[in-house]
């Protein structure tokens, strides 16, 4: 069990685990976000090829000396997801906080049924 | 207090299925198969010599564009929702003066550094976003350090459309130059900068979609910057 | 468990994620947050991933941290008191 | 020559990001440039459908020049020609639509975001490859984040916060999902992971495939996923709610399907395809119970999209081509139902200030084509035989009882009991009750409901021609094996 | 276009240009002929019966298939014939085009359905007739269209699933081809060999098709749509209402035995003399005549009474239909000729008399006979057809259907059907003193007869009833023809089953030779006394104002009294219930799941990720 697959996962679960539990709008986005991050992370741990390194093919690095290039582009895509996200989501709670004047999730409870 | 328990015990099952699906997936394995490839003919069939950033730009160059139209749509929706009539910056006390002085004197390295990134992104790491990033963290220093500042909107929006606009027109030259979509019609039809690998000006027209997604990010990160930090006057709707 | 560093890396960025969570004050849990982002910036350059580490510390790190604090500003910034959180939590 | 269907993406684009500069121009120009692109956008995708239905090939667009696994590809199939006109010509409608419908101010940013969710959902529909089906989904639930949220009034933040939460927790888990398929796999494109999906190890498929159907369901609505749905639907502006219902939804159920078939090949498959019936089952249940004592008309009409959505899913879900056949039916008839329906009740609240039961009294004689349009849209959606929806539930039905799910289609046609009574109210309400005096009504719109109107009516009349299109983009989706034979997959050596 | 898919399209088509063309006067005269186009080639298409005519559209999703055979020309006759009728009494009692195109459309889904000779246009026609059914009754009342609606639709959707499963198993819908599949079956289950349908899913597919063909044909426990939806309608519609749409109920039985019979009879066994799914079917009918008829005396609207007469005399069909032999089978088939004949005409007279007094509860009628003779003497046909009296041809069927339950000795169903005939009487006796004797309101004195659309219509009907009654072998003939041997013997006049003989003509005869007397004897100076209306009996209860037993006021109240007990178990209720009770549960229902807050949201999707967690493990 590998500590950063271990890492990765911690961090998704601690994220679920903050937007199942706390009460606050804020403190949910930020389990959102931790869960992003725990989600790259995963991303490229699946990319790591141990015993590699950058896949910058600079003179010293021939082709089977680099880590697989694949998942670092689907994460610098995905980090940049992630902060649009949460960019917008802040947006949204902070036109909610101007009508509703409350960040308690319990509350924000008006369309139901 | 139920609640909590009940969440932790969700959340290691959860985990506990994940890491049983993980453990197949052995940490540190080669298990490349399209990557290899890309490793094997990045330099002859896009010039760059950062694998990730041909990757990025030329190989999976659909997805960038698409990242691209995300962070276009945040800042956009975040404009849109944040819109008021009447806005302007709240900020009460100014900058003390080492954040004063040091924003006048850093700016215009931060912003070189940012530059330096986005034109080297083909070369060393880091590329067209975090050289965004590190301009757009230039602006946010100006708008921590004075209460005045703001950035211009008259300029930024036509900026940042102008910079989408260049970056899908490069797509629609490769589509009428190269019949694909997105092709690198400097490097694959003219040929230019061949000879010259690792140096500035090579790698097809990577250094080109860098700098436009560079300009775009910074001013769309500005512009969300600009947006949140401006509380609507107490007239505003 | 190959090496040990990276076990400390990986141990920080899920206690700072625990504390992150458990925060009550919003400030100190955007903190925790960007700490969890740092730490996860260094774990990309061991996973020889230096594109990644950049772009994470630059927008993960920065601006994401950024934008959270303007929110904060504009909301509140304490969670309500009847959070109940852990003993070992100060702020 | 085919390669220029990728104008389908780029021309969409190019007009989002040309409006800033436009503002600059002439501020009032924007509504017609948004106008102008999508009836460019319908004319293309006009022409990509005869295109893929004369020569009966699929167009495969690679993307930078290079052959598939290699670079992304577009594959626009039977399916995705049909779908990408059904997009092009909704948003053309809403457009028209939202020069009535929106009021609130920064409309150049609503055009920009109108375009990008008919981006997004295009793109969706056409990609051949996962990690950029992610890129797509985000950019249509985006958009759609923000343009929920557009009317800045406290509920509509409120049901945007919902989608985003449940958003971002569905595709951080399709992303777990996408990891889990790259690592055993090392590939992304989404024929390639078709041919080699048996090599995968059972333990990493079946988690793989749950949690990329687990990501997918979210956003197309399944049971228990689907809360933030309702909310959604009603505060966002009208001509959004009607794109929303009648394709973005669609785009992740065909998402679903394609990520479904191309793992058939998968260990654990059959069973995740099980519960996927009764979750589909259960949304269909639960969606129309819930409609039944609604005094939001626009609400009753999102719950009632979703039960038939839930219809959809479990057409994709049996496993059988007449069963993926009758949900395409079904997806396109009920794009267009939905589309007249939540044009009509958008029309309603703008004309009449609000969409409560109590505004629709009498509508027979304040807006009777209006009244028409809804009637003629309850009609066929409780399924009735002179009109289109009647034909593909009939078909879904059949395609289930063929799969000997008895007892589902038994509460499937029980919950569609429970959605008549609800529409029979509504029909009664409009026109046998309450009186009002006559609310003059935009030709424009008229015209459009009627076309809509007659449209559903031609295919209930006479269902041929569309049967044969439905039959080759269902089997466009099932026969994986045509699929991978499509796509010019490079050789790489494993 | 040949001439079934004229047949069965004329109507619609016609429907949709009355409605477009909304003229007052041309929109009657496209419905008219639209109507009229059906009966005409009906007529035309006599010689042709066994001509194997057919017909079919590829509608792509499915084949949709028309044919042509004795049964279904039987069929489609009662229903151009009534239907023309009604659409005839239309002209004068129809509203606006709203009703000339869902009448006509009704027609020509009952008109398909007669015609389809697949089970799939069987079905889709079915839809049709429900939906415009459905759409005249929603115009007046809605409560009344919606529980019509409801149930009619939960017996389509019944038959939906007997058809899928059907279709799953044998992968087809034509009739020919389910049918000797059924005969294979049959045989293999007499060999005890293995069989595609297994018991269990053929008993399920008879229930199914039960409860579908029941709804329609209005048996006891899915009843409780008929009295509000004929009544609450157009009332000359109503006459094609319960004249001919029930009649697909009874046709569906009659389907059901051609395609299963032989099967569930194997399979389910025998009881006494008939079999045991039959004696189910016939059992039920014996409850639906006598509840039909004790609720119809009770009535207070002419309209309620009626509705309630034409469900109980639906009885009389289902029995013939249960009993299963070939006579009883035919006695069931002519019953539903005359049952359609008379119901048809009675609801024009109700029609007419709703046109002209507008009034519909008997305590405001009475003394029409003058003011409406033409009316009177048409209802004094339906009253004699109705009641069973011998020259019309109520009597002829009543007459059949009896031999035929006696002849298979069977005591509690012969009980039933003589119970029902005998009720028949008592309500009609009401019907006919209360509206047409008697002292006549005041505001009733400027009441004027039929118009002529509708004295036209009634006309016709009344002819038929009389032609019938009197030279039943007429129809007698087309009933072996279906049957193919010779069931019920004798010539033109005389209906001859081996162990009884009954002569029209003669009975005729010695009538007529009768009220010859009895004319004279009148005539002749018998002192006829004028009997003031409030003589009211009492048998011995304190006269007061509510107890004021007249005949147009409770006249029933003593069997109401004692019937109720009964009367509290009522299935009206028990629907009405269970539907308030789902609308309870989707309410208690929505609020818990959809309870707005995004945590339990978020808790749902934690539930599904556990699922899936222990599930894929």
């Amino acid at each position: 069990m590998n500590p950063y697959y271990f890492a990765s996962i911690a961090l998704i679960l601690i994220g679920l685990y903050a937007i199942l539990a706390k009460r606050n709008v804020l403190k949910m986005l930020v389990g959102l976000s931790i869960m992003e991050t725990g989600v790259n992370l995963l991303l490229i741990s699946v990319g790591y090829v141990s015993g590699r390194s950058a896949p910058i093919l600079s003179e010293g690095i021939t082709p089977d000396r680099a880590v697989d290039p694949i998942p670092q582009a689907l994460v610098l895509t995905a980090i940049v997801i992630g902060v649009a996200t949460t960019a917008m989501a802040l947006s949204v709670v902070i036109n909610l906080y101007e009508k509703y004047k409350t960040l308690n999730v319990e509350e924000i409870r008006r369309l139901r049924g | 207090m139920v609640k909590r328990i009940f969440a932790i015990v969700f959340i290691l099952i959860i985990g506990f299925w994940m890491a049983k699906a993980l453990d197949q997936v052995p940490f540190g394995q080669d298990r490349m198969l399209v990557g290899k490839y890309y490793l094997e003919h990045v330099k002859e069939e896009t010039g760059a010599v950062n694998a990730v950033t041909a990757v990025v730009v030329n190989y999976r160059g659909f997805d960038t564009l698409g990242e691209v139209t995300v962070l276009f749509i945040a800042s956009t929706g975040v404009a849109a929702l944040l819109w008021r009539k009447k806005r302007k910056r709240t900020a009460k006390t100014e900058g003390s003066v080492v954040l004063t002085t040091g924003a006048r004197l850093l700016l215009p390295f931060i912003m070189l550094f940012g530059v330096y990134i986005f034109i080297h992104g083909h070369l060393t790491p880091g590329g067209g976003f975090p050289g965004g990033a590190t301009i757009a963290t230039a602006f946010l220093f100006l708008y921590l350090a004075f209460t005045v500042y703001e950035v211009d909107h008259k300029i930024f929006e036509p900026l940042e459309g102008l910079a989408g606009v260049g970056y899908v027109t490069v797509g629609l030259i490769g589509l009428a130059i190269g019949g694909y979509f997105l092709f690198d019609w400097i490097w694959q039809t003219w040929g230019i900068g061949k000879e010259n690998i690792g140096r500035l000006l090579s790698a097809g027209f990577i250094p080109i979609i860098y700098t436009l997604i560079g300009i775009k990010v910074g001013t769309e990160l500005t512009g969300i910057v600009d947006n949140m930090i401006k509380e609507p006057e107490e007239g505003g709707q | 468990m190959s090496d040990w560093v990276a076990i400390f890396i990986a141990a920080l960025m899920v206690v700072s994620a625990i504390f992150a969570v458990e925060w009550r004050d919003l400030l100190a849990a955007v903190v925790g947050m960007t700490a969890v982002s740092l730490f996860a910036s260094i774990a990309f350059f061991f996973l020889q991933a230096p594109d990644v580490a950049m772009v994470e510390a630059a927008i993960g790190a920065a601006l994401s941290a950024a934008v959270f604090i303007f929110a904060i500003n504009r909301t509140e910034r304490y969670e309500s008191e009847e959070e109940g959180t852990g003993w070992w939590v100060k702020w | 020559m085919s390669q220029y269907a990728s104008l389908l993406i780029a021309l969409p684009l190019f007009g989002a990001f040309f409006i800033p500069i436009l503002k600059r121009i002439s501020k009032s120009a924007v509504m017609p440039f948004l106008v102008l692109v999508t009836l460019i956008q319908t004319g293309i995708a006009a022409w990509v459908f005869n295109e893929v239905y004369i020569t009966g090939k699929p167009i495969i667009i690679m993307a930078g020049g290079f052959r598939p696994p290699i670079g992304i590809n577009l594959y626009i199939g039977h399916f995705a020609a049909l779908f990408v006109l059904v997009i092009a010509v909704t948003s053309l409608l809403m457009t028209i639509f939202s020069f009535k419908a929106v009021s609130v101010e920064p409309k150049d940013k609503y055009a920009m975001l109108f375009l990008l969710l008919m981006l997004g959902a295009t793109g969706m529909i056409s990609t051949g490859d996962i990690f950029n089906l992610f890129v797509f989904m985000e950019i249509t639930a985006i958009s759609a984040y923000a343009l929920i949220a557009y009317n800045k009034t406290g509920e509509a933040s409120e049901a945007a916060l919902k989608y985003i939460v449940l958003g971002g927790i569905g595709s951080s888990f399709f992303l777990v999902g996408v990891a889990l398929i790259y690592g055993s796999l090392g590939t992304l494109n989404m024929a390639h992971i078709a041919q080699l999906a048996h090599l995968v190890n059972p333990t990493v498929a079946k988690a793989g495939l749950a949690l990329l159907i687990f990501g997918l369901a979210v956003e197309a609505e399944q049971f228990p996923l689907n809360a933030w749905a309702p909310d959604a639907y009603q505060e966002a502006p009208h001509p959004v709610t009607a794109m929303f219902s009648a394709f973005v939804v669609k785009a992740s159920l065909y998402a679903m399907g394609r990520v479904i078939y191309i793992l058939s090949a998968v260990e654990g498959w059959s069973s995740i395809l099980r519960l996927l019936i009764i979750l589909g089952t259960l949304t269909v249940i639960i969606g129309e119970m819930s409609a039944l004592r609604q005094n939001n008309v626009k609400r009753m009409f999102a719950y009632s999209s979703i039960a038939q959505v839930g219809l959809i899913a479990v057409g994709l879900a049996l496993g059988t081509e007449s069963g993926v056949s009758a949900s395409v039916f079904h997806m396109f008839n009920h794009a267009i139902v939905k589309a007249l329906m939540f044009l009509a009740v958008g029309y309603v609240a703008v004309e009449l200030g609000g969409t409560e039961i109590n505004k629709f009294e009498g509508l027979g004689k304040r807006m009777p084509v209006t009244a028409f349009a809804i009637t003629v849209g309850a009609i066929s959606i409780i399924g009735i035989p002179l009109f289109n929806i009647f034909w593909s539930k009939m078909q879904l039905i059949l395609a289930a009882l063929n799969a000997q799910y008895t007892w589902m289609v038994a509460l499937i046609l029980g919950a569609s009991l429970v959605e008549a009574t609800y529409y029979i109210r509504l029909i009664h309400t409009i026109w046998f009750k309450g009186e009002g005096e006559k609310v003059k009504e935009s030709s424009v719109l008229a015209l459009v409901m009627l076309l809509l109107v007659a449209l559903i009516i031609v295919i209930g009349i006479y269902p041929e021609p569309f049967w044969n299109v439905m039959q080759k983009a269902g089997s466009d989706i099932f026969n994986v094996a045509q699929y991978i034979k499509n796509v010019p997959l490079m050789g790489v050596s494993p | 276009m040949n001439e079934l898919a004229l047949i069965v399209f004329a109507p619609l088509i016609a429907g949709a240009l009355a409605w477009l063309i909304d003229i007052k006067g041309i929109r009657e005269i496209i419905g008219v002929l639209g109507a009229a186009v059906p009966l005409g080639y009906a007529a035309l298409l006599y010689q042709k019966v066994n001509g194997g005519l057919s017909f079919a559209i590829n509608l792509g999703v499915f084949k949709l298939t028309f044919a042509l055979n004795a049964l279904n020309w039987f069929f489609l006759g009662i229903g151009a014939l009534v239907g023309f009728a009604a659409i005839l009494a239309l002209v004068s009692t129809g509203r606006d085009s709203y009703e000339w195109l869902f009448a006509l459309m009704s027609l020509s889904g009952v008109l398909g359905v007669f015609l389809a000779n697949d089970l799939m246009t069987f079905f889709i026609f079915w839809e049709i007739m429900t939906f415009a059914s459905f759409m005249m009754v929603l115009h007046y009342n809605k409560a009344a269209s919606l529980k019509y609606f409801l149930l009619s639709v939960f017996g389509a959707y019944a038959m939906l699933i007997a058809l899928g499963m059907i279709y799953a198993k044998l992968g087809t819908f034509d009739f020919a081809q389910i049918q000797q599949a059924m005969y294979k079956e049959a045989y293999a289950v007499a060999f005890k060999a293995d069989t595609v349908f297994s018991k269990g899913e053929s008993i399920l597919i008879y229930l199914l098709f039960l409860i579908a063909f029941g709804v329609k044909a209005g048996m006891f426990p899915l009843h409780v749509w008929a009295p509000d939806a004929y009544s609450e309608t157009n009332q000359s519609y109503a006459a094609m209402f319960s004249g001919v749409l029930s009649k697909t109920g009874v046709y569906g039985f009659i389907m059901l035995y051609l395609l299963m019979g032989t099967r569930l009879a194997i399979e389910l066994g025998g009881f006494r003399s008939t079999t045991k799914f039959g004696y189910i079917i016939a059992f039920l009918g014996g409850l639906t005549i006598i509840v039909g008829g004790l609720l119809a005396a009770l009535q207070e609207d002419i309209r309620k009474l009626f509705a309630y007469s034409s469900i109980s005399q639906l009885g009389y069909i289902l029995v013939g239909i249960g009993v299963g032999t070939a006579l009883s089978m035919q006695a069931a088939l002519f019953h539903a000729l005359s049952h359609a004949l008379f119901k048809g005409l009675f609801f024009l007279i109700v029609a007419t008399i709703v046109y002209r007094t507008g009034k519909t509860t008997f305590a405001d009628m009475g003394g029409l006979a003058e003011k409406m003779p033409f009316t009177f003497a048409m209802a004094f046909v339906a009253i004699l057809s109705l009641a069973g009296i011998p020259p019309l041809v109520g009597f002829a069927s009543k007459w059949v259907l009896f031999e035929a339950v006696i002849s298979q000795n069977l005591p509690v169903l012969g009980g039933m059907v003589f119970f029902g005939s005998a009720i028949g009487f008592v309500y009609l006796i009401r019907f006919t003193y209360a509206v047409w004797f008697g002292q006549r309101p005041t505001d009733l004195d400027n009441v004027k007869d039929a118009p002529l659309s509708m004295a036209v219509a009634m006309a016709i009907l009344a002819l038929f009833n009389v032609i019938l009654g009197i030279a039943p072998g007429l129809v007698a003939r087309e009933l072996n023809k279906i049957f193919g041997k010779e069931v019920i013997g004798g010539n033109l006049y005389v209906l001859d089953l081996g162990f009884g003989k009954y002569n029209a003509l003669a009975i005729l005869i010695y009538l007529i030779a009768g009220i010859v007397i009895a004319g004279i004897i009148y005539f002749m100076g018998a002192k006829a006394r004028r009997v003031p209306v409030t003589d009211t009996y009492q048998s011995a209860n304190p006269v007061t104002m509510d107890y004021n037993l007249t005949i147009r006021r409770n006249f029933f109240l003593p069997l109401k009294e004692t019937l109720a007990f009964w009367l509290r178990i009522s299935f009206d209720k028990l629907y009405h219930d269970i539907g308030a009770w789902i609308e309870d549960l989707a309410e208690v229902l929505r609020n818990y799941i959809y309870n707005g807050s995004v945590q339990s949201y978020a808790w749902y999707l934690a539930i599904i990720l556990l699922i899936l967690a222990l599930w894929g493990v």
